[in-house]
Formats: C-alpha cells, structure tokens, sequence
C-alpha cells in the first residue's frame, strides 16, 4: 500500500506585527495524516473559525510552508519554493475547489479560458481539437458540455454550472486528490447538496479523493470517510466519520455535536446546551496531551491530570 | 386566539432604478399578505435575491431609494397607537423607533461605529427612548448587558476589540435594551461559529420569552428556524409561497419548495442520498410567469406555468400557495433518532 | 466600450463638458502642424498687435502671432503632459500590481520607497535639478524627472485593489490553472486597474502641466521653447499687464482654465462612474 | 498606550529614513551630473564683477569642503553628512559672507506662517463644508458650492495667484501685494507692524487657501457620501439617533481618518504651491529665497533650502501622523 499524500508532524507559526512587536500565533500544531494511494476517499478537516483547518489547507495546496514537519505528496515534499516545472507538476496532481463559485472566475473574463489554460500546461496540448477533446471529457464528468461553457461569462451561469466548471477545470489534468475549503459555506441550501452529491460522486465514480475542509458535522457526516476535528490549532479526534460522529469522545467533538441545530425537534425550540460542555472543553485548549489510539480505530487527545 | 400585532396586506415593494438611461425595475417584494402575532418569533426563510431581506427593511421602516413601496399597507399595533409604516410620516415613524419597533441589522462588524466605544453607542441609541436619567440608565443597561452575558466593561470597549459573538451580543443588546414589542433580526448569527450560534440563538429567544415580544427571524438556514422560530414563512421570488407552525413545515410540507428545503438537509447518524434542487432562483426584474417555481418544480403542470397560485390554507394555520399542495409529500420521511450527548 | 462612452455623454453632464473642453483644446493644439510659421522665431510680425480678423489673438511684444504662438504651446505642453503621464502610469501599474499581488517583504520595500517619493516636496527637486543641469534640462528631461516623482500615489491606489485582487478566489484559480505570475497580473488583474488608470492618467496630466508651468513661469526651463509656462514667462518679461497688451495675458489664461476644467472634469466623471457606491446614489436620485 | 508608542517608533523611523533619502538623492544629483558643481558656480560667478576674489576664494574652500571634490565618491558622501548635521552649508554668495543657513532661518518664519495658516483654514472650512454638502446632497447652495470649487480645483497655483495680483494689483488695489510687511514700520511686537504683516499676508494665504480648498471639499463629500451609506450610519438612523450626533460622531468622524492621511500626504505639494506664491507676491520666504538662489546661482543657499523644506515637510508629516491613533482607535491595535 503506498500513501498518496503524507502530512507528518506538521506545524504553522505564524508571526505578526514588526520587527519589534513580535506576536506568533501557532496556527497548526503537530498535526498528522495521510491518505492512500489505492483506495480513494473523502477525508473531513472539520474546525471553526481559528482552528487551522484552512492554514492546513493551505499547506497541502503547497501555498503556506510548515514551520514544522513536512507534508509530501507521492513522497515529494511540498513547497511553492520550488521551480515552476516541478510546482506545475504538482497541481497537475493536487487541484483546490473554491468556496464561492461566483468568485471562482474572473467576471471580466471568460471561463473557457481557465480550462484551456489548465490544458495546455498540464497535458501539454497544443491543437484546438485535442484542448476541446480534453475540456468537453473534463465537463462531461460533472454534467457539462463544451458547448455550455464555451464563449460564456460567469454571469451567464447558475451558481451550480459555475462550481461544476471549476471543479471540471480541476479535474482537467486528471488528479488524484482534490482539496476542497469550504465548498459549500457559501451557496444557497439549494445548491449546497448538488455540490456536496457531486464531490461524491467524484470519489466513487472517478477514485478522485478529496480533502473536505468544513464547518458543517451534518454534510461531514454524510459524504466523508474518515475525518479529522481541530481546536486551536491541533487534532482533538480523528477516525473513521460515522464512528467519530455518531459517539464523539473529546469533549470538544461532543460540544460541537451537541451545538448542531437539528431539524428533529423542529418547532420545540431546543436551544440550551449543557454549559459545563463548553467549559470542559475551553479548559483544555492549553493543554498539549497527546493522541492515542482506540480499539475502535479512531485517535482521541487525552490529557494528563496534573 | 392571540392578537395581531402586525397585519401585512398586499404589500409591493419594487427597486426602480434609472443608471445611464437603462432603466430596470426589480419586483423585490411583490404581493405578500401576512400577519404576526404578539409573542411569538416568527422564521422567515429564503435563499439570496429572494426579496426576503427587502420585505424586512419594509417591516423595519427602513425603505430607502431606490426601493420604493408602490401598494399595500404594513400595520403595527403598537402600545401607543397603531401605525402603517408604509404611510407614516417620518416623526410618526421616529416616535416608534427603539421604544416599540427595533431592528438587528446584518453584520455585526459594520452596524458598529468604529471610532466609537460601546457605552457611548448605547447612550446614542437608548438614552432617549428609555427617557432615564444618571443612575437610573445605567443601572438599566448594565442590567442587561448582565442578561447577555457581557462583562460591563465592554462599554469602554470598541468594536474591534470584541470577539464576534461578543458583538453580536451587543447589538442584540442595542436592539432589545429598550424592551421594544417588535424585534426584527436579519440574519444575526450567519458569521458566527457553531457553538457561539447556539449560544447566541438561545439568548434571543429567552430575551424574547423575558419581554413577551414578537420577533421577525430572517435567515436562509433551515436548522436555525426548526430551532427558534414558532412559525415559519419560506420566501421564494418575492413571494410569500407557504408559512405555518414549525413543525407542520417541516415534518409536512405543503409546497414543493419548502418540502425540497427541508429534505436537502443532511442530518448526523443519517446517510440516506439527499436530493438537489436544480436550476437557479429567477431573476426578480423577469421573474417567470405563473407559479414562480414552476420551472424547478418537479410537479409542475401546464396551469403553474400560467396561473398564479393563490396563499390558500391548506390545514390549521397553515398556508400554502401551491396549485398541487395536496399531493406534495416530505422528500425523506424524518426518520426518530436518538440523540447522544 | 463605445456603449459607455454614450451614455456618458448622453447623462453626466461633466463628462459631456469636459468632453468638449478637451476636444476644443485639441484641435487648437493640432492647428500648429499646419502653422504658416515657425513659433520658436521671433519679430516675424508686427508686435503688439490686439486681436483682430488678421490676428485674431494678437500678436505679442516678441512679433509672435499669438493664435499660431498658443497653438505651439498648447500642443508641446499636452505632449509633455501625455509624456508624462504615460511613464508615471507604466510605473505606478508595475509597482502596485507587484506590491499588492507578491506581498511580503517584496511590498514592505516598494511601498516604502513610495511613502518616501510621497513626502519629498518635487518643487525644490525640481529646482535642483534646473540648479545644476541648467541648459541640458530639455522638456524630455524634464518629462522624466517628473514622471519618476508622478507615480507613487497612484501605485498605491492601484496596490490597494490588487491586495483585494489577490484574495479573490479567481486568483488562486488562475495560478492553479497554471498562469504564470506575469500572465495573472497582466491579464487577470490589469483590466480591474484600467479605469484607475484612466482616471489617474488625466489628473497627472494636470499636475505635470501646472508643474510646468510654474517652473518656466519662473524662468526654470528652456525658454525658448514655446510651451504654455513659457508664454506667461515671456508675458511677464515684457510686463504685458502694465503696457496694456492685457491678450497677452487674458488668452492664455483663459485657454489654460478650459484645459484644466475639461482635464478635471473627464477625470472627476470616470471616476464616478468606476465608484459603483456613488454609481448606486446616482440611481437613486 | 504601548501601541501608540510602537507606532510613533514606526513614523518616526520612516520619517528619518525619507529625509535621509531625499537627501542623499540630492547629493547624488548633483554628484552624478556630468557638471562639476563648484567649477560651475565659480565660472558663473567670475563673470559677475561685483564679487572679490576674496569671496571666490572662500566660495571655492566652502564648496569644495562640502562636497569634497577629488576625494572618492563615499568621502565625499560622508564630508557631505558631517557638515548637514552641523547645518553647516558654507556662505551664500548673494549676502556674503553670512552663512546660508542663517538667510534660511531667517526666511523660515514667513514660510511657516504662509504654510500653516493656509493649511489650517484649507483643511477646517473645507472638511466641514464637504462635511455638509455630502451629508445634504440635494442642497441647492452646496451643489453650487461644489461646482464653483470643481471649476477652481484644477487651475495650478501660478495662475490663481496671477489672478489675484491682477484684481488686487491692478483693477481694486486695496490690499498690499508685495513683502512681507510696508516699509514704514518697525519690525518687533508693535500694533502697526503686527497689522501691516496680517494685510500682506492676506493674498498669498488666499491664494493657496483658493487652490487647496476644493481639493478638501471635493474629497470631504466624496467620503461623506459614501459613509452616509455604511451600514453604522444606517442603523443608527435607524434607531433614530439624534441628527447632529450622526453627523459629528459618526458621519464626519469616520470620515475625517482617511482625511488625515490625505493631509499627511498633501503637505509636500502644498509646500510647493507656497513657494509659488512667494514668488507672485514677494513674500519674504523661503520660496522667494530659493528663486532668488538660483537666479543667482547661490549654491550653497539652494542646497540649504532644498535640504530644510525636505527636513520640513517630513517633520510636519510625522506630525499630522501622530494625530491618527486619536482619530481611529484601529490603528493602535496594528
């Protein structure tokens, strides 16, 4: 079994302010995973705001550098410092999903035209029917056809074709891992599970695996495999979705399970979550501890008692 | 029965707009008829550019070009008299504010002034309706900024200083401190993380029990109203296409769209395909004829595309405004499940 | 393009007047290609004469005809302005495209030098310059000089939307469709800096032209080269208010306010039309 | 408190490293131009009988001290610093032999007072009327106001004080339009003296005052009526808050921050605009000077001048820099 991409021990340290004031805020701490090669699946990084989730992110994207550890991919270690033959390479492998697809194409410019350049650099073709070959091949997978998307402006489109454009330019050059922030913060509940299906289907019809960064338990429930939950900076609880979510251990897993609003008891106006959760959890956000395994597969932080 | 406290009739409200000649007018709100009783919170749901967040500036007399109202009435009955806000002068409207009619507006981080310090934010908006003096006032907001869960120094404090549930906490302060009978709040906890969510969500709801007011709740997020509101109306193309008691919405739906918000919900400990609607919302300034859904209806017929359906009651107050409402069934039968805290 | 040219002629009145200004100026400007005399030469007609069918500005102290004089000094000092202006935006669009765009310590350096290029007064610079360069100060020189000094606002106007540029998904979508660096800036963000471009472009040109004009008022540059300072300059040379050839003075004024107002007025307007906030009150007006 | 010391450490870093710049980019111009300075002022001043060889002579030992001609480059550089610190800029050919430095200090005053009092009455009126004419932008008085100061925006310096020196030189002459004050007075703390330098002070103050007034005004109304439309100003009329607190709290303050910097920004052209000025009207300052200098191929003079309206202009940036934490409270928390 070889492993696709290798996050191991990683941190993020970042530093603010001048040359004096110094202030460092440790974004990601000591954070591993790794995902396989052979079978493909949809692994979560759920957080809030502040969680590192998306500087984590960023560092599988080869966007931000750990100050720690390292993350390779295919047992290349990633970096944006490295030459432009061997970055594109890179992205010819791992592609991002935008979290807001009315702001995934310049408005001033046509989409067709992010396909064509995904073509070109990462297959190399040159010919105008090889480009159209590849880019209808790439939107035929997400229900779209070149002559939908030819000549068009993103105004011209729904929110749905426009996420389905860029997730088909992405898949242009055939990668295996898709990291996706976010994808449906930011769309209309309408359109949420027709991009969330599609993410779905990429990995069971296409063996495309997909790092899904959210803040939603529920759509994390329902298409992940197996999922990460960070709090300030660190994995809390990690293992296989349904195990994790279904009976979270960390108390910081059960206080955001417990904050789901759910639709069950629609209109009995059920909003009181046990404060002593929240204090639990808060109080070991200090704390490092160290993750241990259980028999049920998954890893949970605990802490030693002082 | 209870009493009204705000009977909306035929309300339209359009943004007429002239830019460089080109002249467009967008149908932001467009025949809503409706009625919100006194204590009881009030969900209004719709996706973005549905008109809903225009209907409520209509409610909170906060109608600026180029919206305009071109029909209907918007009637409160209010302590001291009551009052269309559709007609109303602005002094008839100023007398109102704060002390009867207030409002939480979207996005904690600009509705605050920047270079001003929360205390001195809280005397411009509630020094005067609550018309009390020295001690008095500040024994009033401290004792609530103590309801909200605030710390009393966040009066020294200014926005940025604050976290965003802190701020969020203060402008629902700002909106409730003078106890107002109408609160109408757009959106107020869409920024915010989870568990602050729930947090937040929850002090509104007491506040709104302690004060025995009505409450208008916008948001587009279905789990938010299933929680929080008693009834609930679904906004679609600036129109008003169902509304009823909470539970009835979401267990049986009587509006296709409605029944496709709820079903496109995915829950925890439940892994069963979830559908997707597909399509986009129209176009308020060439909204479809007919049944505005019509085009992404899955039981659409001939007349939908034709007719408009009228706001029938299909079951105890409960309103639909669907030509089929008798033959639309919940999408995912809502499975019981237990929860494990 | 041609669609939102019309309509600002057709409904902002600022635009249309600004519009027929500069038109006017132009065309004034370009009649000295067909000039019947050289307007560098000097006691080429009768002096002093006031305006009339056969001169119909005059003619100065200097036996210049002051309609073929003016025409000269309004066209070189538009083409220094254009020079200007074109360089300093060349500058500023490279500066504030890679400041905002690579971040870092790549923008703490360039705006830094910016911030110093800001808060230097060019006046005495300027001076300096004409101190120690004297007769080698050609209008070219010059136009460079002030050129290197008419970039740094603008750069950091045009850094400021390429910091909000950066940010944007699109961005981050190009470089993963493998654009190069070069590639992203010019073709993905150079159209959103355009019409700060335009508008800058104009507000330039007044400033350089109005630095000219102080500078050879004084007598700070060639002046022997008719441009619109060197007319005032000379005017005043010859004290033309005191001696009453008052044409001398009057119609240059007058034709430098109509050059300035229709300059400022096509920038104001642009402007406004780019300020989508200001666009939104003027639909509700 | 600790942030706002950090950021004036930060001004006042930046503001040492501009005039430090400027400054080496004067010795650098007149290093690297192909004309030898001080070979250049003595060969202008030898064909000027009036001067001794005794002033040419220690024109020659000042200059060449200065910028240390035939030693290397860097020397030169640092001979070059040494005496700036001192304010040591060798004498001025034109009052030999008194030493630049002092006819500068003596200018300074004038230029100053020009200087500081335009700007004040610029920057107060207007912002507040800007202030005004954006937050009612359907007055009728304020849209006439807003197009006679869009007319006069634009005209450069030169002309608009030409414009003034004709009207009150020539066709109503009621106030003074050369010096600094009439030559019949005493200079010292006497009424008649304070009063003659106040009346001729008035038409070169005007003059910048009518130029950079409308640069505020446009400015101020723009940024007025685009926070009208924030949503703090909307919910706070919203809640019907109190007009005037809306306008001077909320509208005119927030507005005032990006004003500030606009004034931190503006100063250097403003500089320039008054040296004009001087120029039109005779003003004894340091722009008067500074022609005069050139005119007379005073070396040492222009480079004192140059080298204190630079220092100048920076320190009063810093200044107005120092006013912004009072003004927004963000910018402690940088």
């Amino acid at each position: 079994m070889s492993t696709l991409l290798d996050v191991r021990n990683v941190s993020k340290r970042f530093t603010m302010g001048g040359l004096l004031s110094r202030k460092t805020v440790d974004a990601v701490q000591d954070a591993s995973l790794s995902l396989s090669a052979e079978t493909p699946e949809i692994f979560t990084i759920i957080g809030e705001s502040g969680s590192g989730k998306t500087t984590l992110a960023r560092m599988i994207l080869g966007l931000e550098l750990p100050t720690d550890g390292e993350i390779s991919f295919r047992g290349k270690t990633v970096s944006h410092r490295v030459g432009r033959q061997e970055r594109l390479e890179f992205m010819a492998n791992v592609q991002p999903v935008f979290q807001n697809p009315f702001e995934a194409f310049n408005p001033l410019k046509r989409i067709d035209r992010y396909l064509e350049s995904t073509a070109k650099r990462f297959l190399k073709l040159r010919h105008r029917d090889d480009l159209d070959a590849a880019m209808d091949s790439a939107l035929q997978k997400v229900g779209l056809s070149i002559a939908e998307v030819r000549g068009r402006f993103p105004h011209e489109m729904s929110g749905g074709q426009l996420q389905r454009a860029a997730i088909a330019r992405a898949l242009i050059p055939n990668p295996p891992l898709l990291v996706a922030d976010e994808p449906v913060s930011m769309v209309d509940a309408s359109l949420r599970m027709s991009i969330v299906n599609l993410l779905k289907s990429l990995r069971d019809d296409l063996r495309v695996s997909v790092i899904y960064i959210t803040h939603d338990l529920a759509t994390a429930y329902y298409i992940s495999n197996r999922l990460i939950i960070m709090q300030r900076g660190r994995i809390v609880e990690m293992g296989d979705a349904r195990t994790v979510l279904d009976n979270p251990e960390h108390p910081y897993s059960r206080l955001l399970k417990a904050s789901v609003l759910s639709t069950e008891d629609a209109g009995s106006g059920k909003l009181i979550t046990d404060p002593g959760m929240a204090e639990r959890a808060t109080a070991l956000i200090r704390q490092p501890g160290r993750l241990v395994a259980r028999p049920d597969g998954r890893s949970v932080r605990v802490y030693e008692r002082a | 029965m209870t009493e009204d406290l705000l009977k909306v009739e035929g309300l339209k409200a359009y943004y007429q707009m002239n830019y460089f000649g080109v002249e467009r007018e967008v149908r932001a709100v467009d025949d809503i008829t409706m009625t919100i009783r006194k204590n009881e919170i009030y969900g209004i749901a719709g996706e973005s550019s549905s008109g809903k967040t225009s209907f409520i500036k209509v409610l909170a007399a906060a109608i600026r070009p180029p919206m305009r109202i071109v029909a209907g009435s918007v009637k409160y009955d209010f302590k001291n008299g009551p009052i269309d806000v559709a007609t109303a002068t602005p002094a008839q409207i100023e007398a109102v504010r704060w002390r009867h009619l207030s409002y939480i507006m979207q996005g904690s981080m600009s509705v605050l002034n920047p270079v001003r310090r929360i205390g001195r934010t809280f005397e411009d908006f509630a020094r005067r309706p609550l018309g009390l003096s020295g001690e008095a006032y500040r024994a009033r907001v401290l004792n609530h900024l103590e309801r909200l869960k605030l710390p009393a120094d966040v009066l020294n404090a200014y926005p940025h200083e604050l976290s965003g549930g802190m701020r969020q906490r203060v402008t629902i302060g700002l909106a409730t401190v003078c106890h107002p009978e109408f609160v109408i709040a757009d959106e107020p906890t869409t920024a915010l993380d989870v568990v602050v969510q729930k947090e937040v969500l929850g002090l509104i709801r007491e506040i709104q029990q302690d004060m025995g007011s009505s409450v208008v709740f916008v948001t587009h997020d279905m789990t938010v109203h299933a929680n929080m509101a008693d009834r609930v109306g679904i906004i679609y193309a600036g129109r008003l296409v169902e509304e009823g008691p909470t539970r009835q919405m979401f267990f049986a739906p009587k509006h296709p769209y409605t029944a496709h918000l709820v079903a496109s919900l995915p829950r925890i400990g439940d892994t069963a395909q979830r559908p997707a609607l597909e399509g986009r919302p129209p176009s308020l300034a060439s909204p479809p004829s007919g049944c505005r859904f019509h085009p992404r209806c899955p039981l659409a017929i001939d007349k939908c595309k034709t007719d408009v359906p009228p706001l029938i009651q299909v079951a105890n107050d409960h309103r639909s405004a669907c030509w089929r409402w008798q033959d639309v069934e919940p999408l995912v039968v809502p499975q019981r499940h237990e929860v494990m805290a | 393009m041609f669609a939102v040219f019309r309509d600002l002629v057709r409904y902002n009145a600022e635009f249309t007047i600004g519009l027929v200004l500069v038109v006017i100026i132009v065309a004034f400007s370009a009649a000295s290609f067909f000039s019947p005399v050289d307007p560098s030469l000097i006691y080429m007609t009768i002096p002093d004469q006031p305006p009339s069918a056969q001169y119909w500005f005059g003619t100065n102290s200097r036996g210049q005809d002051m309609f073929w004089h003016l025409a000269a000094a309004f066209k070189n000092s538009l083409i220094f302005g254009l020079t200007v202006a074109v360089l300093s935006r060349i500058i500023s669009i490279a500066v504030g495209l890679t400041s905002g765009y690579l971040g870092g310590w790549v923008d703490r350096v360039l705006m830094f030098i910016n911030d110093i290029f800001v808060s230097v007064p060019i006046f005495p610079i300027l001076v300096l310059f004409y101190f120690v360069l004297r007769n080698n100060m050609d209008s070219f020189t010059l136009a460079l000089i002030m050129a290197g000094f008419g970039w740094p606002f603008d750069a950091r106007l045009i850094r400021s939307v390429a910091v909000g540029l950066k940010h944007r998904e699109f961005t981050r979508h190009a470089v993963f469709a493998g654009m190069s660096t070069p590639k992203v800036l010019l073709e993905e963000h150079l159209p959103y800096v355009m019409p700060i471009v335009f508008a800058t472009f104009m507000n330039n040109m007044l400033w350089s032209i109005g630095l000219e004009v102080t500078l050879a008022v004084l007598g700070f540059t060639n002046i022997n080269q008719p441009t619109i300072g060197t007319v005032l300059y000379w005017a005043n040379s010859h004290s033309a208010m005191v001696v009453g050839t008052w044409w001398w003075i009057v119609i240059p004024v007058i034709l430098i306010v109509m050059t300035f107002l229709g300059l400022f007025l096509l920038a104001v307007s642009m402007n406004e039309y780019i300020d989508p906030r200001s666009r939104l009150r003027r639909m509700g007006a | 408190m600790h942030g706002y010391l950090w950021f004036i450490a930060k001004r006042a870093l930046q503001m040492l490293a501009v005039i430090f710049c400027a400054i080496s980019a004067t010795f650098l111009v007149t290093h690297l131009s192909p004309i030898d300075p001080v070979e250049q002022v003595l060969g202008r001043l030898s064909s000027r009988a009036n001067l001794s060889p005794e002033a040419i002579a220690s024109t020659r030992a000042a200059l060449s001290d200065l910028f240390g001609t035939g030693a290397p480059l860097h020397e030169q550089y640092v001979n070059f610093w040494l005496r700036l610190v001192r304010g040591d800029f060798g004498p001025s050919l034109m009052a030999f032999p008194t030493p630049a430095m002092d006819i500068v200090a003596r200018a300074m005053p004038w230029t100053l007072g020009l200087l500081v009092s335009a700007t004040l009455i610029t920057f107060v009126i207007g912002n507040l009327l800007g202030a005004l004419a954006g937050y009612n932008q359907n007055n009728r008085f304020f849209k006439l106001f807003g197009i006679i100061a869009m007319g006069i925006q634009p005209i450069p310096y030169y002309v608009v004080a030409f414009i003034l020196l004709i009207i009150f030189g020539f066709l109503w002459p009621v106030l003074p339009i050369s010096g600094g004050f009439a030559m019949d007075v005493t200079p010292g703390y006497n009424w008649p003296f304070i009063s003659s330098v106040l009346q001729h002070a008035i038409l070169p103050t005007l003059s910048v005052v009518i130029v950079g007034f409308g640069g505020w005004f446009i400015g101020m109304r723009a940024l007025v009526s685009n926070v009208v439309n924030d949503d703090y100003v909307t919910y706070a009329e919203l809640a019907g808050v109190d007009k005037s607190t809306i306008v001077g709290g909320y509208v005119i303050r927030n507005a005032m921050v990006p004003q500030l910097t606009a004034l931190a920004l503006a100063l250097g052209g403003v500089f320039s605009g008054t040296v004009i000025t001087e120029q039109v009207f005779n003003y004894p300052g340091l722009g008067s000077l500074l022609i005069d200098a050139v005119n007379y191929g005073d070396y040492s003079l222009v480079l004192a001048v140059s080298t204190v309206s630079i220092t100048a202009v920076a320190v009063a940036i810093f200044t107005v820099d120092l006013l912004h934490p009072l003004l927004d409270p963000r910018v402690k928390a940088e």
